[in-house]
């Protein structure tokens, strides 16, 4: 297949909406001012089809107009999930043959984070959109610690129960807040030398998959993820677990 | 997609005076009655070249082509009306050559438009030869008409109807093969309608272009081969979700009566189609168009079209608050012209729009009144509402809540086909995605707000009743002029539009013939005793 | 801008049985007894800092900075409570160390906060001289307290107030000096109330940071210095403007008495204050939040502060249309203990959203029937209505819809606060464009539907009347449980948002003190004397 | 003054919405796909924050990103009106003095655009916004041919009225339809060697200023345009016009 171009109502005519703010006062000079910005992001004649002051100090615009840009998709190389969809059945027969033990999995919301809709979407018996939560699976053992948690408690508590997999999630993104709080966590588990003994995986909205090398993490889940996509992939990590064998401090925990 | 609420027309929502709708339509039969006397005492170029398509004649000269291809229909048309005249229609002399030459009817249309032979008069025999055969093509053709129309109705029975009310969409490439793609795109995510906009002017041309055609300017050339493309693309989606998908085109212009007979014989379900449109905002004359618009009318009505009239052309030019009541007075003439012309209550489209400047206090509450009102008058009409498009800015974010509103007022007010606002309406024709986005809009308002339909009530002296009210008073002062001085002096007066049309001025009166006696079409009579009225 | 049409209050436009609303109130008042006698019988760390605080204890400890500094208020307190115990209050051991000292009051605290000095108890003369400093710094405490809000009304007075419904904006940049020139732009372009979101977190912190401050996340911390900053920043630009802009902030958390005091003495003119959010939604320890709701609300009174609850939180995480009734009751009891607290009817700004799923049938017909029915049952109360967040996604211009249809519902039903809903719900906090888009939408919906608010009607066997009954029964429902087994078990047994909270655990139960007998509080014993309670 | 960025809500933070159609299937290869499009726009971690597939052929995107490109206001040229503005009074004291004759101004829709409410706004008593058209002044004859005019018409109408001023309205632009038609004018003129002797003024929304000179016409008005700035113009050549003397075919036209 050939490259393909964004499509306005004709193929290849490139067409795009762009919509932004200057902070410059509403004149002939700022619309210019917008056109100048339009063109330098590549839109071939672009047209400042809406131009308002907000206040004395700001314009806002919309631009249509046209980019040369095209992409080829099937050059791209997009991440196919690199572990098999198991039903309810297939994850915890693989963890009671594989682990021979329940699965323990830690979750939390941490930092100043205090959006729990999403955790609990993954972890609470009721799930999400239709699929039940990791609470369903007979052989998992969840211990949801909800929101605004210290990566302080989530190491002890990892201790404390013999956590097998740590679940972070992030909401807020603002100032980058979701990176930041996702990071404390991994280095609280590196310096209390647990890392290599869980499957560390985080989740939130606004994050991509990609990400997980960057964060240090196994893997990470963005907007949409679904329990049984969770589970299958700790189902996928379970080898990894036996390795380590049984967690030093698991017995206290039991 | 979600599905519709069950549709309901609400009315006695009002507390309007029926006296005053009763008189109203009084005086339209009034005015409309010497209107169709003229029509039915004249022909034009287009209604003889429309009867020769019914018969078979089509194609275009040869070494002509592309949107500038002289049609054969005209090419004999102009034949005949040099040789012996129109007075007494088209298709005698016609078929006199064909039965006097080899016998073919497109063979022989070829030799004539090539000046190989000249059309005559014929008289006894070969009159009663000519007129035999006229005739019995003639019943094909209106036969052809009314097989279209039984087509439909079994296509729907098979793939199912669409839930009303319709949401109708607008395609405008110029290219109708980037027309068909996104019609079908938009049918998928839930267009019941797929309107085809011209290309700008072609209501100007006294001809249809022909073939499948790609070089219309904000717009695609209405063409039977286009119509046949689009209306089998709509077929194949229609199975694919079934969903019958309508095709509609614009039949205004100075070929109406040539149009409305391409669109019949392609199945087209609905047509753009107003007695006024072509005099007041294109310039046409007055004359050739009342006579144009009976005879398409009646092919319509036989062909189970659903015509769109085009009201709303009134407030993209005029204030929407101060002319509301000439919106209300058009409906009237038009829906007493589409009766005589045989069309009957349900396919009467009557058009009106949403088009109050959103900065005029209470605008919401006046559409409500508007669209109410209009929903009283015409309780059985398949009303057609359209969006905001005047008012439309660049601002696409504003935009896409102005035809929110628009869909909503519609919703509540039961109107029967939507033509979905588009967000960039300040910008440029759609783009494939703001017609998907106009979808969702319509989704949501519509699965939010139709149940509301059934259960509101307005304050019998609150300002939405006494608005609908004043409206309705003032269309009723305005036809009472128009009854006063007659239809053709009031247009000549400027009393619609404030436009100013001559009975001989405007285009296309070169093409209106008195009917001499010895008129004979028998296209045009036995369409007429078909649908019911008096040739 | 367009002017806003006369607001008006929509009542009885719903068949609702009043003895079921007047059975709810009843119910509401019994759960509510013990809930107020509890909050009597204790003090918290945070209501002695408040009160050291009107009397005019403020800033940090040397070598303590930004977000981190600690301010001597804690210190002061901690000293106390290391020493002699809070059990009978902070003011006389603190006055007595004044008086007893160099008779400054920030002298005395700055001493005792670096250690310098440590608090005993007075006894006889001694106990007599800190108790008469102490009653009189207290009544130039509450004095000040009752000035703001005169200065509001001199100031509203002069520059003029802003027409309901008022349009309230949030930013939240996390620093003070962005959210200036927003906030100023917003005001300009129709924003009546400014509110400064929090940064995350802060509800969890057992001090009030200090100075002005840029590093928030998503939100910038509510300090006494970010408080005076903006309010000044919004009294400029209302002379300019003519109209007196309003200024929010949260006081819920482990500090609702603190930062109660610094927007009273700051001129704040509506703060966020649920009787239940912070043990629902923050998990902070119940009696620490019923005890500080009741003084942090008494200070809200005297100082015309009108306070926002938080019902819209129950359905961020609940189902809007499953959990509509749980909304009402919590109003009810919010009401309650309101009023118990000395606020005013004109003061309880209640909360409720527009959150039913865009996709459920009928929805827009349920959320109108959600909001009347809350209009009808409060009112006299200015009902904050919340914008749809829940159901916002990355489709901007669909979001701006929703956020039309909500404006349009609160609209019809009379909502006096109008939380503008941004396009960009579901990807980031506010640009400054979505805000100027937002009050575009809001100002074009309200310019045109607010009159209709006075003339619809609705069918009273429909089925906006049928859910607004319904919803009222459950609620009456959930009351009788709630009643019956009192509103800590209730609390304890889930029934508030499926949230479990026992009643020693969450955060700060270690500042809860139960008033041991010889507690002295001028501070408390004024506000209450001066709003008409018991003390 | 310095250079400035698109404002989200912090200062340089560059932050614009960009929305555009690709001709792909949904999928996640499809965000891949606007994701690559965003950044070859210039946009640093661009965010699909919206994704819906349209039919089986297409998807649409809505995008969040920060750009890194700036702009200097002060440093644009912007053009300033060449010209005074002028009152009504004052225009026709102008044509009185300079002129000694009405001022005769043809206005036309050509091409087969019948969008005739912009040039209406221009030339009707009515006017645009409160500002009376060129029909109000007293020593302006207007000469109004409405929609769908051809060039040949206009050429003949200038003949036989003596026009001084031509004025041209295109409101269609799809597939440049504007363009076409005002160069169909500005040759007809040419042809018929009128064009120097005529004030050649063309409008419609989705012209500016600028592209006067490309198109070959003296001056192009653009969205918002008002009477009196027309009128004000048309003032400030009656200077040129003198110098030509009467229209050779003017007395014809009396
Ligand atoms: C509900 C909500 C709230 C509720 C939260 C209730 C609760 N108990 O969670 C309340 C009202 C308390 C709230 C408060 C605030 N909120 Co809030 N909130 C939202 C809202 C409306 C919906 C979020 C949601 O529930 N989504 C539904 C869930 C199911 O989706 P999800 O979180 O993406 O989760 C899915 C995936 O991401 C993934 N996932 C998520 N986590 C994890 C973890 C793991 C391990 C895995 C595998 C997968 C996974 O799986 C889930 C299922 O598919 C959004 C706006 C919006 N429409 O998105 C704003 C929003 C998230 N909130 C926002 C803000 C700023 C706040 C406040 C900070 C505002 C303030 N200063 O007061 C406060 C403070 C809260 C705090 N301290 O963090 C911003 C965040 C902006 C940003 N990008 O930085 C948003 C985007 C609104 C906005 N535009 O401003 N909020
Ligand atoms: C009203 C209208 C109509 C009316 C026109 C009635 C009439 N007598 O003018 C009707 C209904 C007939 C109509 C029909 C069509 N329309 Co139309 N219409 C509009 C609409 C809604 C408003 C235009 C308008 O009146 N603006 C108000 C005037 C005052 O503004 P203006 O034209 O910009 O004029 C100002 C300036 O530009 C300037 N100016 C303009 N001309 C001149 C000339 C001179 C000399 C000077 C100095 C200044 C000047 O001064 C004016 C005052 O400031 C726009 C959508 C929109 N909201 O813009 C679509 C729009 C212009 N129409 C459009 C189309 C495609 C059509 C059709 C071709 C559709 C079809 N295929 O059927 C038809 C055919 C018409 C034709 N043959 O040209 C498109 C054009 C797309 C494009 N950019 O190419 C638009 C943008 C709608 C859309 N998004 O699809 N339309
Ligand atoms: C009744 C009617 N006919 C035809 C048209 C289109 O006409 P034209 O092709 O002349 O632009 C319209 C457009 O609004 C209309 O309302
Ligand atoms: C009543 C109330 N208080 C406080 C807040 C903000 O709380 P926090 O600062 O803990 O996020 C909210 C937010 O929705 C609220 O509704």
């Amino acid at each position: 297949m050939t490259a393909i171009r964004p499509y306005g109502d004709t193929t290849d005519d490139g067409m795009v909406q762009l919509s932004f703010t200057l902070p410059v006062t509403v004149s002939e000079r700022a619309r210019e001012a917008a056109m100048s910005i339009a063109r330098q992001m590549g839109l071939e004649r672009p047209q400042v089809v809406h131009m308002k002051g907000m206040g004395a100090d700001f314009t806002f615009f919309v631009v249509y107009g046209a980019t040369s840009v095209s992409v080829e998709p099937d050059e791209l190389e997009v991440e196919e999930r690199p572990f098999p969809l198991l039903s309810y059945q297939e994850v915890n027969r693989a963890i009671r043959e594989t682990l021979k033990r329940p699965l323990v999995v830690v979750g939390a919301c941490t930092g100043t984070d205090a959006h729990t809709v999403g955790l609990d979407a993954i972890l609470s018996m009721k799930g999400f959109a239709g699929d039940k939560g990791l609470e369903f699976y007979s052989e998992m053992k969840i211990v949801n610690l909800g929101s605004q948690v210290s990566p302080e408690e989530i190491v002890e508590t990892v201790e404390r129960e013999g956590g097998d997999a740590v679940l972070i999630s992030q909401v807020v993104t603002q100032r980058d807040a979701h990176l930041v709080h996702l990071r404390q966590v991994e280095e609280a588990l590196v310096d209390a030398g647990l890392r290599e003994r869980v499957v560390l995986v985080g989740g939130g909205p606004r994050f991509s998959a990609h990400q997980a090398a960057e964060l240090g993490y196994d893997r990470i889940f963005g907007r949409g993820s679904t329990p049984s996509e969770v589970a299958s992939y700790l189902a996928s990590q379970l080898d990894r677990l036996v390795e380590f064998g049984p967690h030093p401090t698991t017995h206290r925990g039991r | 997609m979600a599905v519709k609420p069950a549709f309901q027309r609400p009315i006695g929502r009002l507390p309007i005076d029926h006296e005053v709708v009763d008189e109203c339509r009084h005086l339209a039969s009034e005015i409309a009655g010497p209107v169709d006397a003229l029509a039915r005492s004249r022909t034009t170029a287009s209604i003889e070249r429309a009867s020769l398509r019914l018969v078979g004649v089509d194609g275009v000269v040869e070494g002509t082509e592309g949107a500038e291809a002289f049609p054969i229909p005209n090419a004999v048309v102009d034949a005949i009306r040099d040789s012996v005249g129109l007075e007494r229609g088209a298709l005698i002399p016609f078929f006199d050559a064909v039965e006097t030459g080899c016998g073919d009817i497109q063979t022989t249309a070829g030799e004539i438009a090539r000046g190989e032979r000249t059309p005559r008069w014929p008289d006894g025999v070969d009159y009663e030869i000519a007129l035999e055969r006229a005739t019995n093509e003639a019943r094909h053709g209106v036969d052809r008409i009314a097989e279209a129309a039984e087509l439909r109705a079994e296509r729907i029975a098979s793939v199912g109807d669409a839930e009303k009310p319709w949401f109708y969409l607008i395609v405008a490439t110029g290219n109708i093969h980037e027309d068909i793609p996104q019609a079908q795109a938009a049918a998928r995510e839930g267009a019941d309608v797929i309107a085809v906009i011209r290309s700008t002017g072609q209501s100007l041309l006294d001809y249809v272009p022909y073939g499948a055609t790609g070089d219309g300017f904000a717009g695609t050339f209405a063409t039977q081969e286009n119509f046949r493309l689009m209306r089998a693309a709509l077929d194949e989606v229609g199975e694919e979700l079934g969903r019958y998908v309508r095709l509609t085109n614009y039949a205004s212009g100075l070929c109406m009566p040539e149009i409305a007979a391409m669109a019949a014989m392609e199945r087209l379900d609905m047509m753009l189609n107003d007695c006024m449109y072509g005099i007041i905002f294109r310039d046409i004359n007055m004359q050739r168009t009342f006579t144009d618009q009976r005879f398409s009318r009646m092919v319509h009505a036989l062909a189970g079209i659903v015509i769109n009239t085009g009201e709303d052309n009134y407030l993209t030019t005029a204030d929407a608050i101060e002319s509301a009541h000439t919106v209300l007075a058009s409906q009237f003439l038009n829906e007493r012209l589409a009766l005589a012309a045989g069309l009957k209550d349900e396919q009467l489209g009557l058009g009106h729009a949403f088009e109050i400047n959103p900065g005029a206090p209470d605008q919401i509450a006046l559409e409500l009144a508007h669209a109410q009102l209009i929903r009283e008058c015409f309780p059985n009409a398949p009303l057609k509402y359209m969006p905001p498009t005047k008012h439309m800015t660049g601002n696409v974010f504003q935009g896409f809540l102005y035809d929110g509103m628009f869909n909503l007022v519609g919703a509540l007010t039961g109107q029967d086909i939507i033509l979905l606002g588009m967000m960039t309406e300040g910008v440029h024709t759609p783009f494939l995605s703001d017609r998907d986005l106009a979808l969702e809009n319509a989704r949501y308002v519509f699965g939010g707000a139709t149940t509301l339909a059934g259960e509101i009530r307005f304050d019998a002296d609150g300002d939405v009743a006494r608005r609908a009210s004043q409206v309705l008073e003032e269309c009723r002062q305005m036809l009472r002029k128009v009854a006063d001085i007659g239809m053709f002096e009031a247009i000549e007066a400027g009393m619609f539009a404030d436009t100013v049309r001559t009975r001989d001025g405007g285009k296309g009166l070169d093409g209106v013939v008195v009917r001499g006696d010895g008129y004979v079409n028998p296209v045009e009579t036995l369409l007429a005793e078909r649908v019911g009225v008096a040739s």
